[in-house]
C-alpha cells in the first residue's frame, strides 16, 4: 500500500513537474502558428526524454553517480570543461526564464507589474533552494503543476472537431501562412523544450539525494514511462488550446497572458484561476530544479560536495553557486528584458547543446564498470542511438535557423 | 604520509599525451593512458598500483571511453566511431620502455613489443 | 565492481583520473584531478597519491586558461610556493564508479576553498547548520 | 573545421528557401508584417473585453494583457515608422501607420475602461477594437494582392 502511494505520487509529480515555462510557451506559440502541425515533435521528444532520463536514473541509481560526473570522467576536464560552460550558460538562462515566468504568473494575477514581483520571486526561490527539503520542492510543486490539467479540460470544453485537429497533426508540413524555414525553426525549439539538458542533470541528480538503489529502479521506471508522457500530454493540450482559439483570428502568443486566454474563453474565471496556480507551480518548480541543476553540473565537474541531503554549510560552495545564479537571474530579469522572449532562446539553446549531455551517458549506461548488470539493452541503445543522431541534427541545425528565420519571425 | 624527499615523484598527467618514438627515432603515437596493475607491497588496505603498460594511439583523437576494453560494449554506432578512430591503438609492456625523458615529455620504447589492445 | 579484489587492473585515465573521491562517511571529498607516481628503485612507477585542486586542474587543461586557473590559485594561496592537495594512497580502501577513502583527509590543500566559502559567506547566513531533513 | 563548414553548407541551403525581394517589395512586406502583428493583439484585446463583458476573466488578468497589447502595438508602430519607405510607398507608409495608431489607440481605451471596471466603457471599446480589426484585414488584403 505504502508502496503503491509511492509510486502513485512519484508519477503525479512526474506529470505535474514535467512542462515548464519553456514549454508552456513554446507550444502556446507553436499551436497559435502552426496549429497541431508540430505535436509528432513533441511526440518525438518526450519518448527521448523518457530515454535519456531512464538512462541517467539508471546509472545514478546503480552507480551513485550524477550525469556531470560522467560528463568530466568520460569527456575528460578540458572537454567536459568546455562543455560545463555551454551547459550551465544554457541551464542559467532557463533559471532566468523560470524566475520572469513565476514574476509574469504573479503580475497575472495581480496586474502589480511583473518587475516587482521578479526579485520577490528570485528571494522565494532561493529560500526554497535554502531551506526545504529536496523530496518536498518535488512533491508540493509537481502535485500543483497537475493544475495545468485544465488545459486539457478547455480543449474537451472547446468541443473542437477532434477529426480535423488529428488532420493537422498528420499532416507533417507547415500551414499556408508560414514557411518550411520556420517551421523546422520551431520544431527544433519544441524538441529543445521537451529535452532540456537540465532535466537530466536534476532527474539523475534527483536520484542520488533521495539515495536511490537498484531497487528503486521499477519505481524510477513508472515515474518515467508513465508520468512523463502523461506530462507530454499536457503540452499537446496547451496547443491545442491556443490552436483552437487564437490560429483562426490571427492571434500569435507572445505572452504568458495570451497563453492563460483560451482556458478563460473555454472555462471562465476558475478554469483562468487554477490555469494561473498551474503556471505559478510550473515555473516555481522548475525555477528551483534549474537552480539546483546549475550547482549540481558545477558541484560535480570540480567533485565538491553538492546536494540537499547535507547541511548547507557541508556543501557550501554549492549553496555559493545557488546564491550567486538567482542573483545573477534577478539581475538580468531586472535589465527589463522580456522573459518570454528569454524563454524561447533558452529553449533553442538547450537544442544547441543537447548532445553535451546525451552523449556521455549513453556511453556510460554501457559500462559493465559503472552499470554491471544493468547495462543498456537493445532497445535502449537502438533508441538512444536514433536519439543520438537527432540530437546532433538539431543541435547544428539550431542556430542556423535561427539566424535564417530572425529567430522564427 | 608525504614521499621521502629522495623519491622522484612525476604527475600521471606527464605520461599521458607524452609522445611515444622507437629506438631509431621513428614517432610512433601518443599516450593515450596508462594500465595499471596490483605490485607485492600493500599500501594501507589496498595493493599498490604500479604502472604495467602503456596504451599508444597513432593520434590525438581523445579518449578510447572505454571501448578498448570489451568486445561487446554498445551502442554499436559509437563502439565503431570509436573503434575506427583509434584503430591503430596498440598496448607496450612497461619493459619495452627504453627512456623516459620527462621534461620533453618523450618516450623512446622496444617498438616490436608493441601488440594489440 | 569490486575494486578490492586482487588481481583487477585499472586504465589510469578512464578508471581513475576525474573521478569523485569520497570519504567514509560519504561526504564528497574533490575529484581526482592528478595522481601522483613515485619511481621505485627498479625504475617502475607506482601510484603514490591521488592529487586535487586548481593547482594541478590547472596544468590539465592546459593553454592560457590553465595557466590563469594556476596563477590566480598560487594568489590565493598563504604560502609562498602551495603545494597541491594530496591524499595518499594508502589512504584509498575501494575504487568503483567512485575512489572511496579509509579516512577523512584533514589537509587543508584538499578543500581550503570549501571552507573559505564556510566559514565567510555560508556559514554566515542564518539556518546554515539546520538538519538535512 | 569540419562543424563550421556543415553550418555554412546549412545556412547557404536554407538561406536559398528565402525568396529576394527587392526595396519596394521589402517595405511592403515590413507592412504587411506589422499589420499583421497588429491584428494578432486587437483580436487578443477583443477576446479579452468579450471574457470580462462575461465575467469569465479576472480584471487584474485582462488589465495586464490588455496593457500588454496596448505596449506591443506602440512597438509596432514605432518600429515600422523607423523604416525609411522607399519612393513611391508613402501612401502604404501613411495608412499603415494610421491604421496602427488607431489600433493603439482603440486598446488603450478598453485598457482605461478595463481598469476603471466600466461596463459602458468596455462595451465601447470592444466595438471601437472590432471596428480596427476589420480595417486591418482589409489593409491585409490590399498588401498581400499587390500594388495599389
Amino acid at each position: 500500500m505504502k508502496k503503491l502511494f509511492a509510486v502513485a505520487l512519484g508519477v503525479l509529480t512526474a506529470i505535474g513537474g514535467f512542462v515548464d515555462i519553456g514549454d508552456l510557451v513554446t507550444n502556446a506559440v507553436v499551436g497559435s502558428r502552426f496549429g497541431m502541425s508540430l505535436a509528432w515533435v513533441v511526440v518525438v521528444g518526450v519518448l527521448g526524454i523518457c530515454v535519456f532520463a531512464e538512462m541517467s536514473g539508471r546509472v545514478a541509481a546503480v552507480s551513485g553517480r550524477a550525469t556531470f560526473d560522467l560528463v568530466r570522467e568520460r569527456l575528460g576536464p578540458r572537454v567536459g570543461l568546455a562543455n560545463l560552460f555551454a551547459s550551465m550558460a544554457v541551464t542559467l538562462l532557463t533559471f532566468t526564464a523560470e524566475i520572469g515566468g513565476v514574476a509574469l504568473a504573479l503580475e497575472l494575477a495581480t496586474s502589480v507589474n511583473e518587475l516587482l514581483w521578479v526579485p520577490v520571486a528570485g528571494v522565494a526561490i532561493w529560500l526554497v533552494l535554502w531551506r526545504v527539503r529536496f523530496s518536498e520542492v518535488e512533491n508540493i510543486f509537481g502535485l500543483m503543476g497537475l493544475a495545468l490539467i485544465v488545459f486539457a479540460v478547455a480543449v474537451w470544453q472547446l468541443g473542437p472537431d477532434w477529426g480535423d485537429l488529428w488532420a493537422q497533426a498528420s499532416s507533417p508540413k507547415p500551414p499556408a501562412e508560414e514557411n518550411w524555414g520556420t517551421y523546422s525553426y520551431y520544431a527544433v525549439a519544441l524538441f529543445g523544450a521537451a529535452m532540456t539538458p537540465y532535466e537530466v542533470f536534476f532527474f539523475s541528480s534527483g536520484g542520488v539525494e533521495e539515495h536511490w538503489k537498484t531497487d528503486d529502479l521499477a519505481t524510477m521506471r513508472s515515474n518515467v514511462f508513465v508520468g512523463f508522457p502523461l506530462g507530454g500530454m499536457l503540452s499537446l493540450a496547451i496547443a491545442a488550446s491556443t490552436t483552437l482559439v487564437l490560429l483562426p483570428v490571427g492571434v500569435q502568443v507572445d505572452t504568458l497572458g495570451q497563453v492563460a486566454l483560451p482556458v478563460a474563453v473555454a472555462l471562465g474565471k476558475i478554469g483562468l484561476a487554477v490555469a494561473l496556480l498551474g503556471f505559478f507551480a510550473a515555473t516555481f518548480g522548475a525555477a528551483c530544479e534549474t537552480g539546483l541543476s546549475v550547482g549540481y553540473s558545477l558541484a560535480q565537474y570540480f567533485g565538491w560536495q553538492w546536494g540537499k541531503f547535507v547541511r548547507p554549510r557541508q556543501a557550501a560552495r554549492f549553496h555559493l553557486v545557488l546564491l550567486l545564479s538567482t542573483i545573477l537571474g534577478i539581475a538580468v530579469l531586472l535589465t527589463t528584458v522580456d522573459p518570454i522572449k528569454v524563454t524561447e532562446y533558452s529553449v533553442v539553446f538547450s537544442a544547441v547543446a543537447l548532445p553535451l549531455t546525451y552523449f556521455p551517458i549513453l556511453v556510460v549506461a554501457n559500462d559493465p564498470d559503472y552499470m554491471g548488470e544493468h547495462v543498456n539493452g537493445r532497445l535502449a541503445n537502438g533508441l538512444g542511438t536514433v536519439y543520438l543522431v537527432l540530437v546532433l541534427v538539431a543541435s547544428m541545425a539550431a542556430i542556423p535557423l535561427m539566424l535564417v528565420t530572425k529567430a522564427g519571425q | 604520509m608525504s614521499p621521502s624527499e629522495a623519491a622522484v615523484t612525476h604527475r600521471i598527467s606527464d605520461l599521458l599525451g607524452a609522445s611515444v618514438a622507437a629506438r631509431d627515432g621513428r614517432e610512433i603515437g601518443h599516450v593515450n593512458d596508462l594500465r595499471l596493475a596490483p605490485g607485492q607491497a600493500v599500501r594501507g588496505v589496498h595493493v599498490e598500483l604500479v604502472v604495467e603498460g602503456l596504451i599508444v594511439s597513432d593520434r590525438h583523437a581523445g579518449s578510447m571511453l572505454g571501448y578498448d576494453r570489451r568486445a561487446e560494449q554498445g551502442p554499436w554506432l559509437v563502439r565503431a566511431v570509436v573503434r575506427r578512430l583509434h584503430r591503430n591503438a596498440r598496448y607496450l609492456p612497461w619493459s619495452a620502455v627504453d627512456d623516459m625523458a620527462w621534461t620533453d615529455r618523450r618516450i623512446t620504447v622496444d617498438a616490436d613489443k608493441l601488440m594489440p589492445l | 565492481m569490486d575494486g578490492t579484489v586482487a588481481g583487477r587492473r585499472y586504465d589510469a585515465a578512464l578508471n581513475l583520473l576525474d573521478r569523485q573521491i569520497i570519504d567514509p562517511d560519504g561526504g564528497l571529498v574533490a575529484n581526482v584531478d592528478d595522481l601522483e607516481l613515485t619511481e621505485r628503485d627498479d625504475g617502475r612507477l607506482v601510484v603514490t597519491a591521488l592529487l586535487v585542486g586548481p593547482g594541478v586542474l590547472g596544468p590539465r587543461l592546459g593553454g592560457r586558461l590553465g595557466h590563469w586557473t594556476v596563477a590566480v590559485w598560487r594568489r590565493l594561496c598563504a604560502e609562498e610556493n602551495p603545494k597541491p592537495g594530496r591524499i595518499d594512497a594508502a589512504d584509498i580502501s575501494r575504487i568503483d564508479s567512485g575512489v572511496h577513502l579509509a579516512a577523512r583527509p584533514d589537509d587543508r590543500g584538499v578543500d581550503g576553498l570549501e571552507r573559505w566559502v564556510d566559514e565567510h559567506l555560508i556559514g554566515r547566513i542564518p539556518g546554515a547548520t539546520h538538519e538535512p531533513e | 573545421m569540419a562543424r563550421a563548414v556543415v553550418v555554412l553548407a546549412a545556412v547557404a541551403i536554407l538561406g536559398g528557401c528565402v525568396t529576394p525581394v527587392t526595396g519596394a517589395g521589402t517595405y511592403r512586406a515590413k507592412a504587411l508584417s506589422s499589420v499583421q502583428a497588429a491584428i494578432s493583439e486587437t483580436e487578443t484585446t477583443r477576446i479579452t473585453l468579450q471574457g470580462v463583458e462575461r465575467g469569465r476573466i479576472f480584471g487584474p488578468t485582462a488589465d495586464v494583457i490588455v496593457t500588454g497589447n496596448e505596449t506591443a502595438l506602440g512597438s509596432i508602430a514605432a518600429t515600422l515608422g523607423s523604416v525609411q519607405p522607399p519612393a513611391g510607398n508613402d501612401r502604404i507608409r501613411d495608412e499603415t501607420s494610421q491604421l496602427l495608431s488607431d489600433a493603439e489607440d482603440a486598446v488603450a481605451a478598453a485598457r482605461i475602461a478595463v481598469r476603471r471596471s466600466d461596463a459602458a466603457g468596455i462595451r465601447d471599446a470592444l466595438t471601437e477594437v472590432q471596428k480596427v480589426t476589420k480595417q486591418l484585414e482589409r489593409a491585409e488584403q490590399a498588401l498581400v494582392s499587390g500594388p495599389s
